[in-house]
């Protein structure tokens, strides 16, 4: 597997004071926590309803999109921002999505495709954002928002704000034009935005060896004059703590950074996809390597994370679920005319 | 005769084009074992194997590159786009590199992009659109949207074995939706023939994919109140058959364009504007176009359904048209 | 009031916007202290200074997502693409992430693009193409074609101002072509206005760009024989200013769409389709499309003049239409 | 300058027995002297015409587009090809165009648009090819000759024909997103292509480091698993020595291979362009590396090239030339109804 570290240039993690601190705060490590599960948890809702629903008169309108077993890299990186920074997300980013202040309630209503979700029906799953909340649409085309976010990234560079944009992307989105040109220009420019690669080892059907001929896609930085680190994405500490450091550097005016997170997949590319393609072993070696298990073991140890503590927060998440799906369920889906309407 | 659906037609035609000639081989995102995203791939890599059945990386320019390269150097190449809304992120390697070399060079392309086309499934945006209208424009590039099972076995025939580089529109929601006898062996239906759908005697609709069905909806309807439509199934935009559309006109005077692509800037304005040059003295009415409304489509089912023209818009717009 | 070229005219509209307004900026390839290819941005960064007149890489997608990003965070960025041909290579930006992105978010993106359109200087396919029908098709897209020194200084500033994305086309054979005074402080022509450049009885002749000189070459001409062309210059595309060429038409019955690029597939289509759909009783003779041939763009002057319609075709049609 | 080689890979330089082989034989070594020569001198013609002609009733249509200074890299690399391997040329490859075969003739009925020009007068300049000499057309669009060039080799290797394609790019082209995506392709299919990139500091008015943030563009090789160099684009025999390696690399079905040539634009972007926007000494030092003076003082060192001989070969050429441009000129220019002629 070759989980190590890869440091392309000379970063320095030493002088991470920040992230050092969060990680000794167990209020925030147990925030994080809540995080990961509200994401796991909410998203098995999602496929839940994607397989029960009666297809004829379906509730979720379409496919989900999930991030199970990967929830460290979306959670981890987005927890390294702070207010008034952006994000460019990708299409398993709920945690992100979550983390920056996204509810259950746009969630369903945006799968719902009710009259009320964030893009008034008008568009589904996961294909969502939110401007208030400095949260980029997601585009479909594969690595289409990198761009989007360097552009808020320079926004921010023009008017000296010192808040940074994370964008993200996935393994097969990679091998798209559009990133070489993001991560080169952001380079050039010094564009305070963090790049966060989701690798999980597959693109729908297409493993990784298909679309890459290199093990570690955080190479590529190296041929852009940024840092670039390929980690385990499935220790979302370790994500936090390296995409923290390369957003202070940012924030620091130093320029973008690549950190490329080593994950799988953990299921088909979306609930419709049985994933028959991929060896059982594949899953099996994984399913041990759980961001959020291996997360709550450490809890576990450090004494910071209760058997009570756990229950309690399940039991809220649970309850912010069911009250997030009743409440879209109940909201009017939109009229033939809300399309035409201007917004 | 088997009976197949589109999809399979789709299948089968690749397939009897690749037996018939070692120069024919497939490429695209997730298209070997997988099958492409639709499935219309399935089988075939088992059958031809991983030189001819080819997955590619996620990189719509170096796909539709390879199918530019491997046609100059004597292949010919069919490559999938896996929605045709994805081909725009490869859009300059078409219509900047293949529409204008044949005529730089004398060199012939003969390449074909597939691409699952077209809208109804709730898949919104950016899985669903009908871009035909953007390739219209360009010199060098022809255009195929079948309709039907057999259709598409022919034409993907005619297409793969043309010098030149054809874009092959496939309607998603046909591909598992309609079943007809198809030919086992080989066939071709000639670029550039339209057909004439349902016969009709008071209006003519011009139209092709998968607004045929709705045309012959309507038009069935129509017939209990007296109205025969005449439906003309375009099959191909690149080669155009005007002397099909204007041979209709010339019987009813009265024409209904229709398409799923919206409105504004579709291919309507093109045939309306047809009609109006060399029909003119046949106009006895308004030449109406019915497209899909000026928004990106939309993924709730009551805005999808609204955004493209209805059977219920077709007939209200033949109605018009008979009492002008 | 100052006597500007058509291409200082816009030089002067960046330079007055940049002035009352700190959020806009300039960005693209060559643009800082060279100016561009056509030198349309020289001085600027002299007075503006490296933060606000951006030299970019070569990389087109990533200076279209720089414009939309930062419209997104508050900016009003105006990007030059060096020729419009080049807007294909970062297409999906523009159609994709740019078009749709108000109708699914309800945020508005407040930029420009400024690229130098069009033909007639003999360089050929890939520094010569009209590509503003590929962008009509999509909704969410404002297109500006200015002809004029004022009209390109005044809508220039109302696009900077437009809450929305602005394409706007310069033709770059107008760039040094023309003078004409010109206000040296703000105005605005608001985009949708179309304006007659002469009035006239017999035809109606939609335009724009550069073709409005032929067709008011066409007109000077045809007045000697008695003919009188009414030349409507739209200004901008979308919006489009129906009522104008409504109300031209209602007068005249008689229309000629005339632009440069390729007939089919262009916005003539379109153009015809208005006046069918909306002024059909006042149709005294078939409308006629005027465009450029359906070939690439050809280098050698005896083919490039050829390609494109001639002041001799607007006469012929003007003829036939009078005698029809 | 840092003008050094750099590995990024593993590459054996020394089994390239071809290579030494050619470099060892005083006919190929004044065979490549010929070819430079003819391409200064063919493109000083171009030059002296678009400056002396008449702007109202010109003889060449458009501009001058000129690689003088930089005549190793083209005619370098190309001279490491054999027959039946194909060029995929850029605006810069006056060299290679000659090496592989095209004429003289050719390049001016090309640049006077004339009837019988390979593009019928339908294109000008350097917008030219030879498909008969497996020469592709080159395309304005940058870098979009890559992913053809892929494509030919993705032919080659079909058919299992032990031939290649050398693909040629600039450091402005470098930022296209297709030259991402291209050799990401090439190394996933071990496609038989070699790319050359000839970094000559400047697209049109941009520095380098405006176009990218490092010194060295071969370091993205790395990035895609292939081998990187980065060598001296001014010394033709280090271009031709490398680039056969690579080629001969390539036939073993070994793979793409990325070739960093360092030169300088030593005058405008084309014959209008005065370059002021370069300082003086730049060209100065520059000057001082000439390929051509640098290899024929090489030549004449060895006793391989005399005054004579000198003399003769640019006889030879100028004769060539002359005769060339003579014939294009006579022939006659296309005719309205040419447009509409298929091809
Ligand atoms: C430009 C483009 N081409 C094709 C697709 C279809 N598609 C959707 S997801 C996907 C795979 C994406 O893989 P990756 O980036 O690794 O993300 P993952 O789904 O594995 O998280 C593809 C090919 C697309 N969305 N965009
Ligand atoms: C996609 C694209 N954008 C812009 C241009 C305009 N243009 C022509 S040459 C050039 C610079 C090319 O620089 P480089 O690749 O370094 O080649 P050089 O001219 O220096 O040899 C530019 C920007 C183009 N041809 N293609
Ligand atoms: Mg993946
Ligand atoms: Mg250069």
């Amino acid at each position: 597997m070759g989980l190590h570290t890869i440091h392309s240039s000379p970063a320095n993690t030493a002088g991470n004071a920040a992230a050092e601190e969060v990680l000794r705060s167990p209020e925030r490590l147990l925030e994080i926590y809540y995080y990961l599960l509200l994401t796991r948890m909410l998203e098995n809702k999602v496929a839940y309803i994607c397989h029960n629903q009666n297809p004829q008169q379906p509730i979720i309108i379409g496919k989900g999109y999930l991030s199970t077993g990967q929830e460290g890299i979306s959670v981890g990186a987005a927890y390294a921002l702070e207010s008034g920074d952006w994000l460019a997300p990708s299409h398993r980013d709920m945690g992100a999505l979550m983390v920056r202040g996204m509810t259950c309630r746009q969630i369903f209503l945006q799968y719902f495709a009710r009259a009320s979700s964030p893009t008034w029906g008008r568009d589904g799953n996961v294909h969502v954002g939110d401007t208030s909340k400095q949260i980029l649409f997601f585009i479909s085309h594969m690595g289409s928002n990198l761009p989007v976010g360097n552009g808020v990234a320079a926004a921010l560079q023009y008017r000296g704000a010192k808040n940074v944009v994370l964008g993200c992307f996935g393994d097969g989105a990679s091998s798209q034009g559009v990133v070489h040109e993001t991560m080169n220009y952001a380079s050039v420019f010094k564009l305070p935005i963090v790049f966060v690669l989701n690798n999980n080892r597959y693109a729908i059907s297409t493993p990784l060896h298909e679309q890459c001929a290199v093990e570690h896609l955080a190479l590529r930085a190296a041929g852009y004059g940024m840092p670039g680190k390929t980690i385990d994405g499935n220790n979302v500490m370790e994500v936090y703590r390296h995409v923290k450091e390369a957003v202070e550097r940012a924030r620091r005016g130093e320029g973008p950074s690549l950190i490329e997170c080593k994950t799988m997949r953990m299921g088909g590319h979306g609930t419709h996809d049985p994933a028959t393609y991929i060896p059982k072993e594949e899953f099996e070696t994984w399913k041990k390597r759980d961001p959020i298990l291996g997360y709550k073991n450490y809890l576990q140890e450090q004494g910071i994370l209760t058997e009570d503590q756990e229950q309690s927060i399940k039991a809220r998440i649970e309850g912010e679920i069911e009250e997030a799906v009743e409440y879209a369920r109940t909201q009017p889906m939109p009229v033939a005319e809300d399309l035409l309407k201007e917004r | 005769m088997p009976n197949m659906s589109y999809g399979e037609a789709i299948r089968d035609g690749l397939r009897t084009a690749m037996r018939a000639d070692e120069n024919v081989y497939l490429l695209g995102e997730d298209v070997a074992q997988f099958g492409g995203v639709y499935g219309i791939t399935k089988g075939l890599y088992d059958e031809f194997g991983a030189r001819r059945v080819k997955n590619t990386p996620l990189s719509e320019a170096a796909i539709i590159g390879e199918a530019i390269g491997a046609s100059i150097a004597g292949l010919r190449p069919v490559a999938e786009i896996q929605f045709s809304d994805f081909i725009t992120t490869g859009f300059s390697q078409l219509v900047d590199v293949a529409a204008p070399y044949t005529f730089r060079s004398g060199t012939h392309l003969p390449f074909v992009i597939r691409a699952p086309s077209g809208g109804g499934l709730r898949i919104g945006p950016y899985h669903s659109k009908s871009l035909e209208a953007l390739f219209f424009h360009f010199p060098g590039l022809k255009i195929v949207m079948p309709s039907t099972p057999y259709d598409a076995k022919g034409l993907l025939l005619a297409a793969i074995r043309d010098p030149d580089p054809v874009l092959f529109l496939e309607h998603k929601k046909l591909y598992y939706e309609l079943r007809e006898e198809v030919p086992s062996d080989s066939y071709e239906i000639p670029l550039g023939k339209a057909v004439v759908r349902r016969p009709g005697t008071n209006v003519t609709l011009v139209t092709y994919s998968a607004m045929v069905y709705k045309a012959l909806e309507a038009a069935a309807k129509l017939e209990q109140e007296g109205i025969s439509l005449e439906v003309v199934d375009l099959r191909s935009l690149v080669p155009l058959d005007e002397a099909t559309i204007l041979q209709s006109f010339a019987k009813t005077n009265r024409a209904i364009i229709l398409h799923e692509a919206p409105k504004r800037g579709g291919i309507g304005g093109e045939l309306v504007s047809l009609l109006c040059e060399k029909a003119f003295d046949y106009l006895a009415a308004p030449i109406i176009r019915l497209g899909a409304k000026m928004t990106p489509i939309p993924v709730a089912p009551a805005l999808e359904d609204f955004y493209y023209p209805s059977v219920d818009e077709i007939i209200q717009a033949a109605k018009r048209l008979v009492q002008y």
